[in-house]
């Protein structure tokens, strides 16, 4: 069977000034998984919004099993087995998972109208065993941690994919990104296991993950299809070469200033603990060291970063900065105290979309009450330069820029300031592509060696490997392991994986 | 000031809506742009822009804020009570007050969790009720104030409450544009967590700004003492709905974030046109309020900055 | 916790908060007058719940979609005035009896409608949209009304709005009976479920396929249903058509719903909680007549036990990130 | 002000002071201060959905008619919007305000002092009703506020209290129902009952709260306390009508209507009917047609001169109180019938303007 599942036509796809896409032409073939990869902004997300119906394009023609169609509404990409998975999170949290998973499309789950809650679990969760049998369809969506609900989102795209007796068509929106090790397993399983029996678009920054699942891997630069490769006959290191047109492996970025020495003790925690999360922490971060946490689910470090920061107090033990000990009130005592957080939830919590760049970077300064607007302009301009972050303006709103470059401003928002004595960071590479994820590593390692004590919390080692001088492993809410990376990249792959 | 001060200078709209609005109603009326019209409609707005300053930032915080009535009513009678006894500073007394129960509302929403509707509806309550406890009924000012005196004339056709008023508005207005108080004021009413995360005293700001619309409220009682001779303690009761709908006429957003107080000025000129302008231009009364409904959602409809409001609720 | 959603409760806790704030108020006002937890009260105060309960179910599903209705009042004159109109009374020469009911709930339905398409099609927000309409509905009412508020003739009518069955009153009978209806609508139909997606995120919702406006028009509609039938049943108890039939009446429905836990940001809460909600409001104004609290304190009295019910209502909500508005 | 009216009409004042020294008042000729076609009568009241403003109304309306000036006639209603009945008086003055005549019944009495102000500085006119804040009169130099038609709200007070005393053989509990509590009726109606139970020990108050002048508020109150007093209230009373009748359907859902003595005041047409049928027991009427009239005859006489500006007059006639009439069983019947213009033309009369008073209110 090699029939084309669904084709894009030259498709072209203009926001405002800026054509995302310039035409692009894409065959998907039944039971084929495709990987689709390329910087931020170079028009994945927007090539599969027009597929899925979110979007519709300025010109070109989308034909799904030979027939060419026209979508007016998400719904009817939906009706004809079109299963998408955006990237950021699209749950709604006042409903149940199975209401999540159909919602707008119940079928046999509403009948006139009416609600049939058990037809409606039934269905949910045919989609959920495929992904993870463990989330109960009726659970409420709130209570589900973000990893479970990735899974959702998942299981929201297979089961729309399987509403008709075709092959369902699934687009995958970087399903990985955000994952910890384990979820992304869970996930890659997923689509190996569905394989056969789909055809399936995967959009990812993770090349190791494209490589291992996809057939044929196709790679986006500034809205075209740059090239196209079998993934059995290519290499991550070509891969970025097609993508940003020169290799630079991540582990450059620290290569260079490895050498400096850490000062004193900055950061302590001694006992610390808060259940549900994590007990008994003892930590110490020196100033001018990087730091990784890592761990699998319910690890307990994303709590422990969410403790930092000033969000959730601690039921025992204590923290300590520069030798004082500190009891955080809220963020912003927190943030008296020198403490500086960069949340994982970018949108929602890291950067103010309706703002400008200048005005976010100037968020967390809190010297003087009057706003010095050329001091701002000049601010933002140093760091848009220093982060490299792509913006028209300083003064255009950060809504309206790339994941990446919203990141980038999360962070340069707390190095704009005064320097931060702690820099926690939750899954600052999340999604990112290799230039921004080189730029952020940058940042980072210059807070560093500005004498800031950074501690990074990431779910892949990887990416650890990349900035930290030392990683602690977490599980079960415990430290497990602690070692400078050197060591850590060759003997932890191993308890990571086992975490789960 | 950017993205925030971009959408706040883009009062058209409003201007538009308003114009259109006077020329209607003197094509009816002719004489409502006489002087002595226009010092009328001075008049009429001064208290209502006074409330309606307040209002804008606790909206533009996101909040709602439904005791300024209640508190404008307290303070008239406070005021009409104090000056035999304080005399001259009867009135700063009593503002005093009444900006700290503005802050004490805050600090309830915010220490209790207690959403800013219910505290300040119970502010209602709590506050019209110590009026009329302390005032059983119209309370005459005895004794005299020179402020209020001031207040109650007019130089030039401008009266003096309006230009207290048109003083009070421009004062908030550069604290919102050159304090980092305004800017975090948007950043809360836009993007909270962030706020809260950036380590701006999201709570502090909160206090601040209901007691910022106490003060306002304070004002306005103040001024409704000095035309009316006499404290009541329901005399500013029915200002409260059209000092909010000046707000929103205005086209700050309920939601929070977007807005500002320009927009609020020419928002309550728009309100006070509707409620003296229908029976101006002569329509038969038994119409008014049908007539007053529908040219609130027009005006509404037309001023509404959509742009910046991505979800309408 | 990593998207910071606030922490969560399971669902009977959702609840417990209000019935937590009814049952103090209950027991202190039992101490302050033993006569009052007699049944005679109970029954008293579930009459006098009757009218709020059943706007009180509509402003739910209104609020939890994110909206707000301020057109109660205005609607309910409208509805009041043309449900004495239609029945027997002492203006016209109708009388359709019951019909009349069913006409009165008709024509909220339309003014709901009204409300719904200024919302989603003028895209007004609900705030002004309904006080608009609302003055609108009141200056309709007042038309109607003109000189002479219409009184109610139509005696069987009278008989069943004062009347018990059971040792319940009819009244209060009906707004349960609408409270049944509103838990249907909210756990069993599209409208209810979809009501928390679009108050939830509506972004989500709309991206989901689902036709928000439509449901956006047809909960303002619902609302407006219950406004028209609560000022039919009001009017029929007072025996009198009157355009002040719904004074006062709006504020106490919002207020019901969120001490019983929906949140004005919408896409949460549940009609039971407004209930009790309701409950609670009807315990504190009888209560304070039963203690006979002295008039020119009421008003302090009663915004204070809003506040400490309020404050109850949330006692077992607590997270640094939780945004309350 | 005395002296500005006279730079504008010296002959007027001439004639004027002449008059006042041979005859104090009724009026033998003063110069008319404006063309009849010039007149503008304007009626300022709440709305029309209460009775008591209908017949406010209608009397004006039926006045203005029968003085031929009905195309002249003005009527402004606040909504119950203390702020916009000041302001609707000012946005019309601003043409012809010499001429301009207003009949206020205040929606609150701290509206008065404002609005007699703007008739001073405008040279409008201005007749008030009911009460208004202490320590303020017409007669101090206040020219342009022609009169204030006060009544007395105690001895309404006092007159129904009286009425259910009888009722219930002067002795027993009785529950009282407050209108608005910041408001003068409503005090000064209570402190007559006081006074009349100072009288009668035997009746005392079971319990009292206010319900706002609002017959739905009162429902609710009315069954709470038959819950809680059950067969001890003996009589209810009520600081208005509307009130009364509410509480009244609370007695009759107890099957007590008819049984238990309830008084208001007003005399609305459905309370007076209610007498009838001997479910209400008393109620007092001030003559809301009459109210709504005899403001606007006081202006014609004035500005046609068939009566001297109020400058000339006694403080009697610038502030007095109204007579009032309680009605009960006996007399319901001859109120029962709407009241037409006819009855009232004898004391529309210029000659005839105080024919209501029963003496000075200060």
């Amino acid at each position: 069977m090699n029939a084309v599942a669904i084709r894009a036509e030259g498709l072209r796809k203009r926001y405002g000034d800026h054509e995302v896409l310039q035409g692009v032409t894409l065959d998907v073939q039944a039971g084929e998984v495709v990987g689709l990869v390329g910087e931020n902004g170079a028009g994945k997300s927007t090539l599969l919004e027009l597929l899925a119906g979110v979007a519709r394009p300025d010109e070109g023609r989308i034909v799904v099993r030979g027939a060419p169609v026209r979508w007016r509404r998400p719904r009817d990409a939906a009706d004809a087995g079109i299963g998408f998975m955006p990237q950021e999170p699209s749950m709604v949290p006042g409903i149940t998972v199975a209401e999540n998973i159909l919602l707008g499309r119940e079928g046999a789950g509403m009948r006139f109208g009416l609600v049939r809650w058990r037809a409606m679990n039934r269905l949910a969760d045919e989609a959920l065993r495929e992904i993870d049998p463990t989330i109960a369809p009726g659970a409420q969506t709130q209570s589900l941690s973000f990893q479970q609900r990735r899974r959702v989102a998942f299981a929201r795209a297979l089961a729309a994919g399987t509403r008709t007796p075709e092959a369902p068509v699934l687009l995958l929106d970087e399903p990985t990104s955000a994952l910890d090790p384990d979820g992304v397993e869970a996930l890659l399983r997923g689509i190996e296991r569905l394989r056969a029996r789909a055809s399936i678009v995967f959009v990812s920054h993770r090349l190791e993950d494209v490589l291992r699942v996809c057939d044929r891997i196709v790679v986006m630069a500034d809205g075209r299809c740059v090239a196209e490769r079998a993934a059995a006959a290519t290499t991550a290191q070509e891969l970025q070469h097609l993508m940003a047109g020169r290799t630079l492996a991540v582990e450059m970025a620290y290569g260079r200033d490895r050498s400096h020495a850490p000062g004193r003790t900055c950061l302590e925690l001694k006992q610390l603990t808060r259940i549900p999360g994590y007990a008994d922490v003892d930590l110490a971060v020196r100033s001018g060291e990087v730091m990784g946490l890592t761990g699998a689910t319910a690890s307990g470090c994303h709590e422990l970063g969410r403790t930092l920061s000033g969000i959730d107090a601690p039921q025992r033990g204590r923290m300590s900065i520069d030798g004082r000990i500190v009891v955080l009130r809220d963020p912003a005592h927190a943030v008296a105290h020198g403490i500086a957080y960069v949340p994982a939830d970018r949108a929602s919590e890291g950067v103010v979309g309706a703002l400008s760049v200048a005005e976010n970077l100037a968020l967390a300064d809190r010297t003087g009450w009057r706003i010095d607007r050329r001091r701002e302009r000049a601010v933002a301009a140093r760091w848009i330069e220093r982060l490299r972050i792509a913006t028209p303006s300083a003064s255009t709103r950060v809504s309206e820029l790339s994941g990446g470059n919203q990141q980038k401003v999360a962070l340069a928002k707390w190095l704009a300031g005064p320097r931060p004595r702690v820099l926690v960071l939750d899954d600052p590479l999340r999604a990112l592509d290799v230039r921004a994820r080189r730029d952020v590593v940058d940042a980072i390692r210059a807070a560093a060696l500005n004498g800031s004590a950074v501690l990074v919390i990431a779910d892949a080692l990887e990416e650890l490997a990349a900035i930290c001088d030392r990683v602690a492993v977490m599980r079960d809410g415990r430290i497990r392991e602690d070692r400078s990376t050197s060591a850590a990249t060759r003997a932890l792959r191993v308890p990571v994986e086992r975490a789960a | 000031m950017d993205a925030v001060r971009s959408n706040a200078a883009s009062s058209l709209a409003p201007t538009a809506v308003l114009a259109v609005l006077v020329i209607a109603v003197s094509a009816f009326a002719p004489s409502f742009l006489s002087a002595y019209s226009l010092r009328v409609l001075a008049e009429e707005s001064s208290a209502i822009l006074l409330l309606a300053t307040g209002q804008t930032l606790v909206v533009i915080l996101g909040r709602i804020d439904l005791s300024t009535a209640a508190i404008a009513s307290l303070v008239s009678v406070l005021v009409a009570l104090a000056v035999p006894r304080l005399g001259a500073a009867a009135v700063p007394a009593a503002l005093l007050l009444a900006t700290a129960i503005g802050a004490w509302q805050g600090v309830v929403h915010v220490k209790a969790r207690v959403p800013s509707f219910i505290v300040t509806l119970a502010g209602i309550g709590l506050w019209s009720g110590i009026a009329l406890a302390v005032a059983k009924t119209t309370v005459p000012i005895a004794g005299r104030d020179p402020f209020l005196e001031w207040l109650g004339q007019s130089s030039w056709g401008m009266p003096h409450a309006f230009a207290l008023a048109l003083a009070t508005l421009a004062c908030f207005h550069a604290a919102m544009v050159r304090l980092r108080f305004g800017r975090e004021l948007h950043a809360i009413g836009l993007a909270e967590r962030v706020a809260l995360l950036s380590g701006v005293p999201v709570g502090r700001v909160v206090v601040l700004t209901f007691a910022a619309s106490g003060l306002c409220a304070g004002l306005a009682g103040t001024a409704m003492v000095a035309r009316s001779g006499s404290g009541n303690p329901s005399i500013a009761d029915s200002l409260l709905l059209p000092s909010i709908a000046a707000v929103l006429i205005g086209g700050t957003a309920i939601t929070g974030g977007h807005g500002s107080l320009l927009r609020t000025l020419l928002g309550v000129f728009i309100v006070v046109v509707l409620r003296v302008g229908v029976a101006i231009a002569g329509l038969a009364p038994a119409f008014e309020p049908l007539a007053y409904g529908l040219l609130v959602v027009v005006a509404v409809a037309a001023t509404i900055d959509r742009r910046s409001i991505g979800i309408v609720k | 916790m990593r998207t910071g959603v606030a922490m969560t409760v399971p669902g009977w806790m959702r609840t417990s908060g209000p019935l937590l704030a009814l049952l103090v108020l209950v027991v202190g006002f039992g101490f302050g007058d033993a006569r009052f937890v007699s049944l005679a009260n109970l029954r008293t105060i579930l009459d006098s719940a009757a009218v709020p309960l059943v706007l009180a179910v509509g402003m739910t599903f209104v609020i939890r979609q994110g909206s707000i209705d301020l057109s109660v009042e205005g609607m309910m004159a409208a509805c009041s005035l043309v449900f004495a109109l239609a029945v027997a009374n002492d203006r016209t020469a109708f009388d359709l009896g019951w019909l009349a009911l069913a006409i009165a709930a008709a024509l909220g339905a339309v003014f709901g409608l009204a409300n719904g398409l200024v919302v989603t099609r003028l895209r007004v927000p609900s705030f002004m949209a309904t006080l608009g309409l609302g003055s609108v509905g009141l200056g309709a009412a007042m038309l109607l009304s003109s000189d002479q508020p219409p009184l109610i003739r139509d005696a069987a009518l009278r008989q069943w709005a004062l009347g018990r069955t059971i040792g319940l009153p009819n009244l209060a009978l009906a707004a349960a009976a609408c409270l049944g209806a509103g838990l249907v609508v909210e756990r069993y139909t599209r409208l209810g479920r979809y009501g928390f997606a679009i108050g939830g995120a509506e972004d989500v919702a709309r991206r989901a396929g689902i036709d928000v406006d439509f449901h956006k028009v047809a909960v303002f509609a619902f609302a407006g249903l219950t406004s028209g039938l609560a000022a039919a049943l009001e009017s029929a108890r007072l025996g009198i058509g009157h355009v002040e039939v719904g004074a006062g009446q709006m504020l106490g429905a919002v207020t019901a719903v969120i001490i019983g836990g929906t949140s004005l940001a919408g896409g949460s809460g549940s009609v039971l909680g407004s209930a009790i909600g309701v409950l609670a409001l009807a315990v504190v104004a009888n209560g304070l007549v039963y203690v006979g609290a002295t008039p020119h304190l009421q008003k302090t009295i009663e915004g204070a036990i809003i506040l400490v019910a309020a404050l109850l209502a949330g006692v077992h909500l607590h997270d640094r990130l939780r945004v309350v508005k | 002000m005395t002296h500005k009216v006279a730079q504008r009409h010296p002959a007027a004042l001439g004639l004027a002071i002449g008059l006042a020294l041979a005859v104090p008042m009724l009026a033998a000729h003063a110069q008319a201060l404006c063309e009849r076609s010039q007149i503008r009568l304007v009626n300022s009241m709440r709305e029309l959905a209460q009775p008591y403003h209908a017949d406010l109304n209608k009397g004006g309306r039926a006045f203005a008619r029968w003085a031929g000036l009905e195309s002249q006639y003005v009527l402004q209603l606040n909504q119950g919007d203390t702020d916009k009945q000041i302001a609707l008086m000012r946005s019309i003055l601003a043409t012809n305000p010499r001429c301009t005549i207003f009949n206020i019944e205040p929606n609150a009495d701290v509206v008065v002092k404002p609005m007699v102000e703007t008739a001073q500085e405008t040279g409008a006119w201005i007749v008030t009703h009911w009460a208004h804040p202490p320590g303020l009169h017409p007669f101090e130099g206040r020219d342009h506020w022609v009169a204030h038609v006060a009544v007395d709200s105690e001895a309404v007070g006092r007159a129904v209290s009286e009425q259910l005393v009888a009722a219930i053989g002067g002795k027993g509990g009785i529950v009282v129902l407050h209108g608005r509590l910041d408001t003068d009726p409503a005090q000064k109606r209570f402190a007559g009952l006081k006074a009349v139970l100072a009288k009668h020990p035997g009746v005392t108050v079971l319990a009292e709260q206010p319900a706002n002048w609002d017959r739905r508020a009162a429902f609710p109150i009315m069954q709470a306390w038959l819950s809680k007093f059950g067969a001890g209230i003996r009589g209810v009373w009520a600081a208005n009508d509307d009130m009364a009748l509410g509480a009244l359907e609370a007695l009759r859902a107890a099957g007590l209507a008819g049984r238990i003595p309830v008084v208001g005041v007003d005399g609305i047409p459905e309370a007076i009917a209610a007498i009838g049928r001997g479910e209400l027991t008393a109620t007092v009427s001030s003559d809301a047609f009459y109210q709504g009239s005899i403001g606007l005859a006081m202006g014609v006489c004035m500005l046609t001169g068939q009566v001297p500006p109020p400058d000339r007059w006694t403080k009697a006639q610038r502030e007095y109180y109204l007579r009032t009439v309680v009605i009960t069983r006996e007399n319901a019947a001859r109120h029962a019938s709407e009241p037409a213009a006819e009855g009232y033309i004898d004391e529309w009369r210029c000659d005839q303007l105080w024919s209501r008073s029963t003496g000075p209110a200060f």
